[in-house]
């Protein structure tokens, strides 16, 4: 029977570790995350949890160790954030590139300097083009079942990739909510055994892994891993589906809300999604026309769901806790990528905030949505703006 | 005639066909060191094959493994530059919980052991994974072509030490790594030489068959880098050892007060005092070592930067506790 | 600040402060100690280079700092390099660095920042032998991520990634010796120290000063918060840790080891009494108590043969 | 004449050889550098005089590639499929039974 109980989304990651017991994991403290290796530091003590965990010296070291074990043919699990994530970018590449399907919790904080430890996602979104498929929690219980759903995705043979599961520093890291934690069995039928056709390190079949490719052979290599990613959209979809017929929890790369006649979506990530949500709630017993979409998968971006989304709306609302420096938010970005070449498009209007911890209030959503009626109504608007900027310190 | 069976096993683990440069000192060192491992293997485990290697970006990882060919006749990994013994470490942990016997081999050059990857294999070794790290000196960046490492030795030119108005080339002295490793009161530390073949096979077996992690720092020529002579590789090897520029060594469990320093030859002169050598008189000079290499042409119009030399290698097996005499050149 | 001259004249370590009272360290922090005593050694003209860690914290946020001398904030592992950056900055634009009157380019970090992520950096600062000091302030673990163990961890410690349990899985590893490693690199000036040694500290300090080229010392610098002991026992924890020899006192100056404290002659007490005053260690097993004091008297024998071959 | 040590590599190479491309651009064939004949290298190339030959294996052990193999009574076999004529068999034997002579193809 499923055991419902409380926790902080950094052990309920740690429990969907256990759940999936890896063979080896290999971890670095960084803040806000290290509670979760904390954790499993206790399972394995406990003998909860039959693991080798490799106390590294250093993320880039961690995630090392995790592509010499996956190479190794085992199942790894680690977890990072912020500074210790961006020390293991170039790591990130070769583990996508070598095709380890290696899962990592991210407990998603800002970037120095100034050093900050509080949450906004520009540390994950930043590695957005390592070929790692990225998730993101609204809460606790997604924290704990997007990893299970992680493992499955990435040790499908069809796409064999490492993925990354994103939850908001502190707003979800540290924070109490109530948790539903899956039956071991019936996880053990989800996830299977792994068993790597393609890396091992075996004595008896001597197989020679990360070779150098000429330019003869290196965009082949690379095409690849670009198949992996489009393959991830459909095996996702079924690896929600099964989820859903297992565990009961319906889970949607675009999961939306009160969007049938809206005129203004706002579409954001994360935690942040809850906020947004009572905000419809609080817009819409006002009467005006809005609803509020999540992306629970943000590699591979979900291209198709996006136009779906699109169709729906006059104006998307894109609240994002990152920056592309020149450009706007991330999303911005993609969202372009999804919508540029269809007949009719909503307008598009980016909104950064909530960076470094800031909260994210009412009063800043109200100062969203003026400038999306304004656009609505064929008035000019800015297409970036920064909501929450204390212009008086300025 | 009586003939003496060939001194280390007929089996091969590096096959031929790979793009090493001719001459190469480092291709032969990895073609020793896996037979070595692998007799190891065969005595520890009866399995002559239960060993793995992961391998560091450089000459050896590129001239080796393109795909979709190998020179690798056994399981090898290869993930970056500096992170070759964090992915051992990660292989060795599989290898423990899958129930695999055997050991990992971890390889790198002196730029990916000493400078970009000391601080993976200082988390390797505190950990005492089951891993021998095997760091093949050739002196400076060849792969990149050239560059001064931390372990490039004082007075050597390279493309980024080069000797000029103002400058001797490398002007600070050689970085140690075997010492370093040493310092972590690791089981067995060694240094060894392709210019002594045998010495450099006992070592690796000793290393391989340690439990816990081992350290070997293997000195080989490359004849592009050292601008030398490709059929002289060996002979400049040799010629470190007997003038003294290369100790062989062994350190066990970080007993620094208590080195195993092996006889150079060459017709150096030996002291020991209670089975420990306390001096050494070598007879060749370092200038015959140093001339058959173009890296250190330039010197020979400075003769106080060979000095400078010599007072650095004293200094250096001082710390070994060994007292050298190091003779000039006959006029 | 203002201090009277027949203070100064009564101390036997300078009577000038740098660091400024209101700042956030945790009662009996011994880092927030050994910061107070670098300043004090160094004075004004120093520059501090602090990586991510507790330091950090305790200097205080934007716009405050707690430091009358430069201070430079930089990413977790980037220690040594970045005093070699701006050691060469500092000579590049004509500044003396060392020596009786030079700035003092200070790299201070903790163990985790020094023995783990930051090692590489450090050894790259000791061979190319830049003119600045570097300061390990040794508190035994992640103590800013909340007590993770580091390699600089003892035996048999609680951390919490070294949790005990069932299993018994306290630190199982000894300590990594940072300073043997430091030494390997055949530096002029290395030097343990301790905070409950105020004199020797800032004695070393000076000669770190006036020895040209790249100087380290490993201070041992006691947490209570981590090491679960009372925040009054702090000074009293470093001064046994001296005494039981398991954080000997000594020196490496141009090939010599000295030792300072506790005297080669004298027997070290046992462990027990530097093990007792702190939580950490309260789930080691009789077995664990005694392999660690094999291993502190293994490597006190060893020191002090060093000391007499090296002397 | 000894076989090569490497004929079976070969043969496995120039039977299951295929440019397809992995996942992770792994190598599955064990010694499949075998494929390229280094021997193209070449500018001198090291004569053998059995007569003088003492087994003494320095060649056998010194060979970078390796391109010697030993026969059935341990004498060195130059495979000169492989051999890049670096010299140092040459260099480092005792009785000079190892000859360079320019290639002359």
């Amino acid at each position: 029977m499923p055991i419902r109980t409380v926790m902080k989304a950094n052990e309920a990651a740690a429990w969907a570790a256990k759940l999936a017991k890896p063979k080896v994991i290999a971890a670095f403290p960084i803040t806000p995350s290290t509670l979760v290796p904390e954790k499993i530091s206790e399972f394995v003590a406990n003998g909860e949890l039959d693991a080798e965990f490799i106390k590294v010296e250093s993320e880039h070291s961690a995630i090392s160790a995790c592509v010499g074990a996956s190479a190794a043919g085992v199942r790894t699990f680690t977890a990072t954030a912020s500074q210790g994530l961006a020390l293991m970018h170039e790591v990130l590449f070769i583990a996508a590139g070598m095709r380890l399907p290696i899962v990592m919790a991210i407990g998603n904080r800002s970037l120095s300097a100034p050093i900050n430890i509080w949450n906004d996602w520009q540390d994950s979104i930043s590695e957005r083009d390592t070929g790692w498929l990225q998730f993101y929690a609204e809460n606790n219980q997604e924290a704990l079942d997007l990893i299970l759903i992680a493992y499955k995705v990435a040790e499908d043979e069809r796409v064999l990739l490492p993925a990354m599961v994103g939850f908001d520093a502190f707003i979800l890291t540290h924070t109490v909510e109530p948790v539903e934690i899956p039956d071991q069995e019936l996880v053990d039928e989800f996830l299977g055994e792994y068993e790597p056709k393609h890396a091992y390190v075996d004595p008896k079949r001597p197989i020679t892994q990360g070779t150098l490719a000429f330019p003869a052979h290196y965009m082949e290599a690379r095409y690849t891993v670009w198949e992996a990613n489009e393959n991830a959209r459909k095996v996702i979809d079924e690896a929600f589906a099964e989820f859903e017929k297992k565990f009961g929890r319906k889970y949607q790369k675009i999961e939306e809300y009160r969007t049938d006649d809206a005129e203004i979506i706002f579409v954001t990530m994360g935690s942040l999604a809850g906020t947004v949500k009572e905000y419809v709630d609080h817009l819409r017993e006002k009467g005006i026309k809005v609803g509020a979409a999540k992306l629970t998968v943000y590699r591979p971006f979900p291209i198709e769901e996006v136009r779906a989304l699109a169709k729906k709306a006059k104006v998307l609302a894109l609240l994002e806790k990152n920056v592309t420096f020149s450009v706007g938010g991330a999303l911005f970005q993609d969202f372009s990528r999804a919508l540029i070449n269809e007949k009719e498009k909503p307008i598009i209007i980016d909104y950064i905030l909530g960076l470094g911890g800031r909260d994210v209030t009412f009063q800043n959503l109200d100062e969203a949505l003026a400038i999306a009626q304004k656009a609505l109504n064929g008035e000019e608007f800015e297409e970036v703006n920064w909501i929450g900027l204390r212009k008086e310190i300025l | 005639m009586v003939v003496r069976k060939p001194p280390i096993t007929t089996r091969e683990y590096w096959a031929p066909g790979h793009a090493a440069c001719a001459g190469c000192g480092c291709a032969t060192a990895l073609k020793l060191a896996t037979k070595a491992f692998s007799e190891a293997m065969e005595e520890k485990y009866g399995d002559p094959n239960a060993f793995a290697i992961a391998q560091a970006t450089g000459c050896m990882e590129v001239v080796s493994a393109v795909f979709p060919y190998t020179a690798w006749k056994v399981p090898w990994v290869h993930v970056a530059f500096e992170n070759a013994a964090a992915a051992a470490s990660g292989i060795e942990a599989a290898w423990k919980k899958k129930g695999l016997k055997g050991k990992i081999l971890a390889i790198g050059g002196d730029g990916g052991t000493a400078d970009i990857g000391l601080q993976a294999l200082s988390g390797m070794l505190e950990r005492r994974h089951n891993v021998v790290y095997l760091m093949y000196d050739n002196e400076a960046y060849m792969n990149t072509g050239i560059q001064r490492s931390s372990s490039t030795p004082y007075g050597a030119w390279t493309t980024t030490s080069p000797p000029g108005k103002y400058s001797i080339g490398e002007d600070k002295p050689k970085k140690w790594v075997a010492l370093i490793a040493a310092a972590h009161q690791i089981p067995y530390v060694a240094t060894a030489s392709i210019g002594n073949p045998f010495d450099f096979v006992r070592k690796m077996k000793k290393a391989a068959k340690v439990d816990g992690p081992a350290f070997v720092q293997v000195h080989c020529t490359c004849p592009t880098g050292w601008k030398s002579p490709l059929e002289k590789g060996v002979e400049i090897a040799r010629l470190a050892i007997e003038t003294g520029v290369w100790p062989l060594f062994e350190i066990e469990n970080g007993d620094f007060h208590n080195i195993k320093i092996q006889s150079p030859g060459g017709g150096a002169k030996v002291k020991r005092e209670g089975g420990k050598v306390v001096a050494i008189e070598f007879k060749k000079p370092i200038e015959e070592y140093l001339k058959l290499q173009g890296r250190f042409k330039h010197l020979f119009k400075q003769p106080e930067a060979i000095d400078q030399l010599r007072e650095q290698i004293k200094a250096m097996w001082k710390v070994l506790g060994v007292e050298v005499t190091l003779p000039k050149p006959e006029e | 600040m203002e201090i009277p001259e027949n203070v100064k004249k009564r101390l036997s370590i300078p009577a000038e402060e740098h660091f400024f009272a209101g700042h956030t360290a945790c009662q009996g922090c011994g880092a927030s100690l050994g910061i107070r005593y670098v300043l004090k050694a160094y004075g004004r003209k120093t520059i501090f280079v602090i990586p991510a860690c507790c330091s950090t914290i305790i200097a205080g946020p934007w716009p405050y700092t707690a430091l009358d001398a430069n201070l430079f904030h930089t990413a977790f592992e980037t220690t040594g390099a970045v005093i070699s950056g701006i050691e060469a900055a500092l000579k590049a634009r004509g500044i003396k660095v060392k020596g009786e009157d030079g700035v003092m380019v200070v790299g201070w970090a903790g163990d985790g920042g020094t023995a783990d992520i930051g090692l590489q950096a450090l050894s790259g600062f000791l061979e190319r032998g830049h003119d600045a000091v570097y300061i390990m302030y040794d508190n035994e673990a992640y103590m800013n991520t909340g007590i993770q163990r580091s390699s600089s961890t003892p035996y048999g410690a609680w951390t919490t990634n070294t949790p005990g349990g069932k299993r018994h899985f306290l630190e199982k590893r000894h300590k990594k010796k940072v300073i043997d490693i430091v030494i390997a690199h055949e530096v002029p000036y290395a030097a343990t120290a301790s905070v409950a040694f105020p004199e020797d500290f800032i004695r070393k300090l000076k000669k770190a000063r006036k020895i040209p080229g790249p100087s380290f010392i490993q201070l041992f610098s006691p947490c209570p918060t981590g090491w679960r002991s009372p925040t009054d026992k702090s000074i009293e924890i470093a001064r046994l840790a001296v005494q039981t020899a398991y954080f000997p006192l000594f020196e490496y100056e141009n090939g010599k080891y000295k030792i300072n404290m506790p005297s080669p002659k004298k027997e070290p007490k046992p462990i027990e009494e530097f093990l007792k005053l702190q939580g950490r260690f309260k789930y080691m097993t009789k077995e664990d108590i005694e392999n660690l004091q094999s291993w502190v008297l293994r490597e006190w024998e060893k020191l002090k043969k060093l000391a007499e071959v090296f002397g | 004449m000894a076989e090569s040590p490497f004929k079976a590599d070969i043969e496995r190479v120039q039977k299951e050889y295929s440019e397809k491309m992995t996942p992770g651009a792994i190598a599955y064939i064990p010694g499949s550098s075998v494929i390229n004949k280094t021997g193209s290298w070449r500018v001198f190339m090291p004569e053998f005089y059995r007569d003088k030959c003492v087994r003494c294996y320095l060649c056998y052990i010194y060979c970078p590639e390796p391109a010697i193999y030993l026969d059935e009574e341990n004498y060195p076999v130059f495979d000169y499929d492989y051999c890049k004529g670096c010299g140092i068999c040459a260099n480092e034997c005792p009785t000079d039974a190892i000859v360079m002579v320019r290639e002359t193809k």
